[in-house]
């Protein structure tokens, strides 16, 4: 299981997932409408660092953050 | 070097804190931004959330480029609610010559606006709306959407 | 908005003045440049000189570039000695929006590095020596040497 | 006549010389090795405003000043 945070203004509580990979994850999330939604504009962040390749595996306790579109200052 | 402050900063008190820090350490430069919220559209003021296990590695990662320069880096941001005319935002720059510390402030600047997690809200009728259109895509987001 | 001070400037003072003085008028970005009189060459410290008159018009035809863009500038200087490791120039600018801000910092800092009437002397063994080799023409210079 | 200053470090009283251009006034400085050494490098303003034609006509009263190279900040 990984557990999955929804950053930001997505606004859900987090949640545990089986997914051994980041592909898998996507097709887990792609489930949920709700989630689903902000997949396109989202940065994902894999034990807080940012990946960018889908095929990053995942392993037991992984933390996975969705990070939405961004705006400091 | 990167301090988060619950609601509006006390600039000048942190203006005087940074320069103080630097005043013995031979910075010929020394350059400050800040950021102060806007009276516009009606809102009565703006809302932060802050990532603060990215945005310290996204800083140290930044900090680690301006130590190559022989400059160094200051970050100062509100967490929460921030009325219009306060700030909300400080960067800084310190270096032993000028060309260094106006690149600088620059190029932080911009990359944090592009890539520092962190989310703004507008707060309107005491309602808090998140600023989408005026939010920018991380690099790399939508790696989640539709993967084949 | 030019402010000229015998010996080093009082940066905290100056900087939560100018602060101050913009809070209310709705600006977005407000940034400080601050020069330090940094120890080498085992100066005591620098010596300026200021030729007002050209100094004052020269700033006022930056404001006036500042304000086609929305912005304001401010400056404070030296006169005579300032001692190592403290300030002998201050520049801001106060935008709207953080792009000319960043922008109007660097070329009004490096116009002034060009064009400014200063003139800087080294402190050293109690003379006050021209720093000749760090000085710069001003655009036009020669124009009284073996004229047709 | 018009009346000369010498800016920063160049450090010569002002002098009135009688000319009717700067063609004329960079003459008369000329004649003076502890002027003329200065003249390469000094920008000229006329009634505090930096000029760039040699052709300049003085008037009686102007005040022309030469700026040696400068470094504020």
């Amino acid at each position: 299981m990984v557990r999955v945070e929804f950053l930001g203004p997505i606004g859900l509580a987090p949640r545990e997932v089986e997914a051994r990979s980041l592909k898998e994850l996507a097709k887990e999330l792609s489930k949920d409408p709700e989630v689903k939604k902000w997949l396109s504009e989202c940065a994902v962040a894999v034990n807080d660092k940012i990946v960018k390749d889908i095929d990053t595996p995942l392993k037991e306790g992984d933390k996975v953050a969705l990070l939405p579109p961004v705006c400091g200052g | 070097m990167l301090e988060l402050y619950p609601g509006e900063l006390d600039v000048d008190k942190i203006f005087a804190k940074w320069r103080a820090w630097g005043e013995d350490k031979n910075y010929g430069a020394f350059i400050t931004f800040v950021g102060t919220v806007r009276q516009e559209d009606d809102i009565e003021g703006l809302s932060f959330d802050v990532y603060e296990p990215i945005l310290r590695s996204w800083f140290d990662s930044w900090q680690q480029r301006a130590r190559e320069r022989g400059a160094v880096l200051r970050m100062a941001h509100s967490i929460g609610n921030v009325p219009v005319h306060t700030s909300s935002y400080m960067a800084a720059v310190f270096s032993p010559k000028r060309r260094v510390a106006l690149e600088l402030i620059e190029e932080f600047v911009e990359d944090f606006k592009a890539n520092a997690p962190i989310w703004k809200y507008d707060l309107k009728g005491g309602q808090r709306i998140y600023a989408r259109d005026r939010s920018q895509k991380i690099e790399g987001s939508g790696l989640l959407d539709n993967p084949q």
